[in-house]
């Protein structure tokens, strides 16, 4: 069952790109054993670095919350998302309302156009 | 007697029997109970998994409720059906599939997960209640019979969002799905008088058959339209669908994916097959594509900023109807030309309607996957997660496969239906293309970040005495897990088994009337 | 809009003013009180929808000499539609307690926890 | 303002449906009033169409309201006492 | 809820029963006459509703003990759907037992089960099932509004502080 799916503009076939996967985990694999050898675990190599200091015991201390992801986007976008937050304030009021908003505009058109 | 042409029947009376004996069988103490939720159940998907592969075989089948005859759709000396028909083609079987195995996968799952909580037998009862409803607007060819399935899952959904009672956010949730969901019921309702006072029919087929564009018609299909646009989340209505989906439990909340669905089917159902060819203008078809589009990227522009686990993936819920509602709505545009539809709109078609198999499944493993995240830490706050790939490595596992699905990372299936979406879509106007994209990368983003922060990382001291995952709950994302990997190694069969027939029997109308009419059409 | 239709002038009437008691109103009581009203808006449509003029009550030994009787489909379908209203206004109101344990307050405006 | 629209758009399609009293094509609903009678021998033709002819609408009322009771009963049920 | 004054309790002492009666025949003759299984679960499950107008729910819920309603609830539906699965041999909820009319004005036909078949036995089990429902409705709204969230019932929030 080799098979392709035509798109009608190109055509996807997992089986090949699975082949052409293996083949790059393959060298990748090797370029990665090419590396040095002089690497052991559990010495002083594979310590952490905490830029000199030394590392917290809690990891809540030295892992990046959630809310700091992508904070450069958010900041970028902060007045696309303060009118957010004023679409989903919390009033279902104002949530039928759009809905009948919606409903309206929608009427007009199918009736209308 | 030849059961197997009760199935269509069978398909429904199974979840109620499951639902009316439940306080039953919970005398019987919490083994017998939690054995006749897995049973039933895995009935349920049995009988799905039978129908399809008979509709696979033999075409549209349809049942008449009550009737001399299952198979006489209309009586003796009769040119209109008078009694209420189930008529099952390609694309219900292919729901009802869909939408069996989510309700499998989530029984398992509950089995363990509401274990510390009281009320375990009601508990079950909506849990079939709403499986019950959603087949049923799957698999019904009667209007106010459809109505009658929504409003079934809409009480139970109600209910089940609001499970956990004693926590004040649930129950805001179930009160704002519930005043939203209420108006939208009796809009449909509205229009299904409209259409009875009009035609004096109510039966889907029939309907199609004597369909004349008028004021009326055009009211309803309005009417229609924006309620099951509503309930299937679709962009100004989709508000209530965070709160309801990050408030009910997992298993319920997965469950109430394909609940979604089946309003989106019937959406497809009003545009493809009661009305159809005698739609004059583009204007539904432009409608659910630029619908689809705001949905998306409003949707997932909202979800990389959340760090609620549960709210981010109700979020990443309302971006992929989004996909779901462009491919078909695609469709439907070149429903007009033959060429076109032969060119391009099948093509969309056929991504749209894979993308709701393959939404329904991985998104049920990924609010599976939150629920165990739930249950482990005892939060939902991404913030207080960490490490946690040491404490369950499957559940990160099944997480990673589900995350790559949705954000259409080849290989997995979500990449297969989006690559079908991108390139037919393109045929229309590039720009859909590049807002479905940004969509995907925007996805992808997102569940990099909840990955890296729930799942790598150094451990939390406040995470060392984190619960261990039962075993049951691994079983109902097995299920989902294995559902995507097949969908995903075997592309190609899946496509010709089971999506084309659905799309097929979408855009063939004049079969799915004739089926009912007979040669009246 | 001719005299004949004025009963469904007064279907539209009834579904408006639910329709402003559940955008207007700020008490959640009062909004529930707007969906029953939708309801029984909607309800009345289906009747108005199967009436005939002249029409006999549809069941044979009580119906008198005129064969012409109202059309019973809609009957069935409002007793179907009665019910489940029935069920989602007590489902509803039973939310509205537990809202108002939990809040305090029966000001939807208040209940405003869940946003973003 | 938006209510009123729709509300119009109600009252037109309203108007436009059939004039009140004369129902157009009743096809259905004389088969009803017809054979109701003469097939299942029950007088009273709405229980006849709410129990035979449309049975599965009034199987599926019967568990909406099943739905509701259960969820009231979820809702207010005792719970597991804190200790 | 105190007890109202012996007036009213009278009057619903009268009235309770006597709506239990008219409820069962409202059921029974559902096939007959204007009525079913739905109205008539209604006007019965009036009799919890007058009662604790009347009595108070402290005094009523003494009396009454809900599992009899529980059992009316789930013996209706699941009776129901007996009747629907019983009519599978032709199609699903078919009324296998109904009689033409002729022959019933022939006088033939079954004596014990109405002419109508199935009709007036879903009557008796809708009947049954709404009646206990909307008692239990009824009855549970007002153990709720006497119910003490987070005090009295270990706090159900979901899996958080575990």
């Amino acid at each position: 069952m080799w098979e392709k799916i035509l798109t009608g503009f190109g055509y996807w076939d997992i089986y090949s790109w699975l082949i052409f996967l293996a083949i790059a985990g393959f060298f990748t694999l090797w370029l990665r054993n090419s590396g040095r050898q002089d690497y052991k675990e559990g010495t002083y190599q594979d310590e952490i670095y905490f830029s000199g200091n030394d590392v917290p015991e809690d990891g809540a201390d030295i892992s990046v919350p959630a809310d700091s992801a992508y904070w450069g986007f958010i900041k970028f976008f902060t007045p696309y998302y303060d009118f957010m937050a004023k679409f989903h304030n919390g009033l279902v009021q104002d949530y039928v309302g759009y809905f009948i908003l919606f409903i309206a505009v929608l009427t007009t058109l199918i009736v209308f156009v | 007697m030849n059961w197997q042409a009760h199935l269509p029947a069978l398909l429904l009376a199974v979840p109620l029997l499951g639902a009316f004996a439940a306080p039953v069988f919970n005398l019987g103490g919490k083994t017998l109970r939690n054995v006749w939720f897995i049973t039933v159940s895995t009935c349920v998907f049995l009988v799905a998994f039978a129908l399809w592969r008979d509709v696979s075989v033999n075409g549209i089948l349809v049942y008449v409720m009550g009737g001399e005859d299952f198979a006489l759709s209309l009586p003796s000396g009769m040119k209109l059906p008078v009694r209420i028909i189930l008529e099952i083609d390609a694309m219900s079987a292919f729901m009802a599939l869909a939408g069996s195995i989510t309700s499998m996968a989530g029984a398992w799952f509950s089995v363990s997960y509401m274990d510390r909580f009281s009320g375990m037998s009601r508990f079950v009862s909506l849990y079939f209640l709403l499986t019950l409803g959603m087949l049923g607007m799957m698999v019904t060819g009667d209007l106010f019979n459809f109505f009658v399935f929504l409003e079934i899952a809409s009480v139970a959904s109600y209910g089940l969002v609001a499970f956990w009672r004693d926590k004040p956010q649930a129950i805001e949730a179930s009160f704002k799905y519930m005043v939203m969901s209420q108006i939208a019921a009796m809009l449909v309702l509205i229009a299904v008088g409209f259409l009875y006072g009009r035609y004096n029919l109510l039966n889907m087929g029939a309907l199609g058959s004597v369909m004349q564009m008028g004021l009326v018609e055009k009211v309803s299909l309005a009417l229609l339209f924006s309620a099951l646009a509503l309930k299937c989340g679709s962009f100004p209505m989709y508000l209530w669908i965070p709160d309801a989906y990050a408030e009910a439990p997992a298993s319920v909340s997965c469950l109430l994916v394909t609940v979604s669905q089946a309003s989106l089917y019937g959406l497809f159902r009003v545009a493809f097959s009661i009305y159809g060819v005698s739609l004059t203008n583009s204007v539904v078809a432009w409608a659910i594509i630029i619908l689809g589009l705001i949905s998306m990227l409003v949707a997932v522009s909202m979800a990389v900023v959340q760090h609620e686990v549960k709210r981010l993936m109700a979020y990443h819920a309302i971006s992929q109807t989004g996909y779901m509602m462009l491919g078909v709505g695609i469709g439907l545009l070149v429903l007009g030309n033959p060429e076109a539809l032969a060119e391009y709109g099948f093509t969309a078609l056929k991504g749209g309607v894979f993308h709701i198999f393959n939404h329904a499944m991985y998104k049920g493993l990924l609010f599976l996957t939150a629920g165990t995240l739930f249950y482990m830490t005892g939060s939902r706050d991404l913030n207080k997660m960490g490490g946690l790939i040491r404490r369950s490595p499957g559940t990160a596992f099944m997480f990673v496969i589900a995350a790559a699905a949705i954000a259409g990372l080849p290989p997995m299936n979500g990449y297969t239906s989006k690559l079908l979406i991108y390139q037919s879509s393109f045929a229309v106007h590039p720009f859909i293309t590049v807002v479905a994209l940004v969509t995907s990368v925007l996805t992808l983003a997102s569940f990099v970040k909840v990955f890296q922060t729930a799942f790598l990382g150094p451990e939390h001291k406040a995470l060392v005495n984190a619960r261990k995952v039962p075993s049951t709950m691994m079983v109902g994302m097995g299920i989902l897990t294995v559902a995507i990997l097949l969908l995903t190694f075997l592309p190609g069969s899946a496509l010709s088994n089971l999506v084309e027939p659905a799309a097929k029997a979408l855009v063939d109308q004049a079969g799915y009337i004739g089926a009912i009419m007979g040669g009246a059409f | 809009m001719t005299v004949g239709n004025l009963p469904f002038l007064v279907v539209g009437i009834l579904f408006l003013i639910g329709l402003l008691a559940v955008l207007r109103e700020k008490n959640m009581i009062k909004i529930a009180i707007g969906i029953t009203i939708i309801e029984s808006a909607v309800n009345m449509l289906l009747i108005v929808l199967g009436y005939r003029l002249g029409g006999d009550v549809p069941v044979h030994f009580l119906k008198g000499e005129v064969d012409a009787m109202v059309l019973p489909t809609p009957q069935a379908l409002t007793l179907t539609a009665i019910v489940i209203a029935l069920a989602t206004s007590a489902l509803m109101l039973s939310v509205i307690m537990l809202l108002y344990k939990h809040y305090g307050t029966l000001n939807v405006d208040e209940i405003r926890r869940l946003r973003g | 303002m938006a209510a009123l629209v729709v509300a119009g758009m109600m009252f037109g399609a309203l108007d436009s449906i059939h004039p009140f009293g004369e129902p157009g094509d009743i096809a259905m609903d004389q088969y009803y009033i017809d054979n109701a009678l003469e097939e299942r021998s029950s007088e009273n033709i709405v229980t006849s169409i709410v129990f035979d002819y449309r049975a599965f609408d009034t199987i599926g009322e019967a568990a909406v309201l099943f739905t509701a009771v259960c969820s009231i009963l979820a809702l207010f049920r005792e719970g597991a006492r804190k200790q | 809820m105190k007890p109202l004054s012996v007036v009213v309790r009278t009057g619903c002492d009268m009235f309770a029963w006597f709506m239990v009666v008219f409820g069962t025949y409202v059921i029974i003759h559902g096939d007959v006459t204007p009525g079913g299984g739905f109205q008539g679960g209604a006007v019965v499950a009036t009799f919890a509703a007058l009662l604790l107008v009347a009595y108070g729910g402290e005094k009523v819920l003494s009396w009454i003990s809900l599992d009899v309603y529980n059992t009316f609830l789930t013996a209706g539906l699941l009776l129901f759907l007996l009747f629907g699965f019983a009519g599978m041999g032709t199609s699903f909820l078919y009324n296998f037992l109904a009689v033409p009319e002729a022959v019933v004005h022939a006088g033939g036909g079954p004596a014990v089960i109405p002419p109508s078949g199935t009709i007036a036995l879903m009557d008796i089990a809708v009947g049954l099932e709404v009646a206990g429902g909307l008692t239990l409705i009824i009855l549970y709204m007002f153990k709720g509004s006497r119910l003490e969230i987070n005090s009295e019932t270990g706090g159900e929030t979901g899996h958080d502080s575990w």
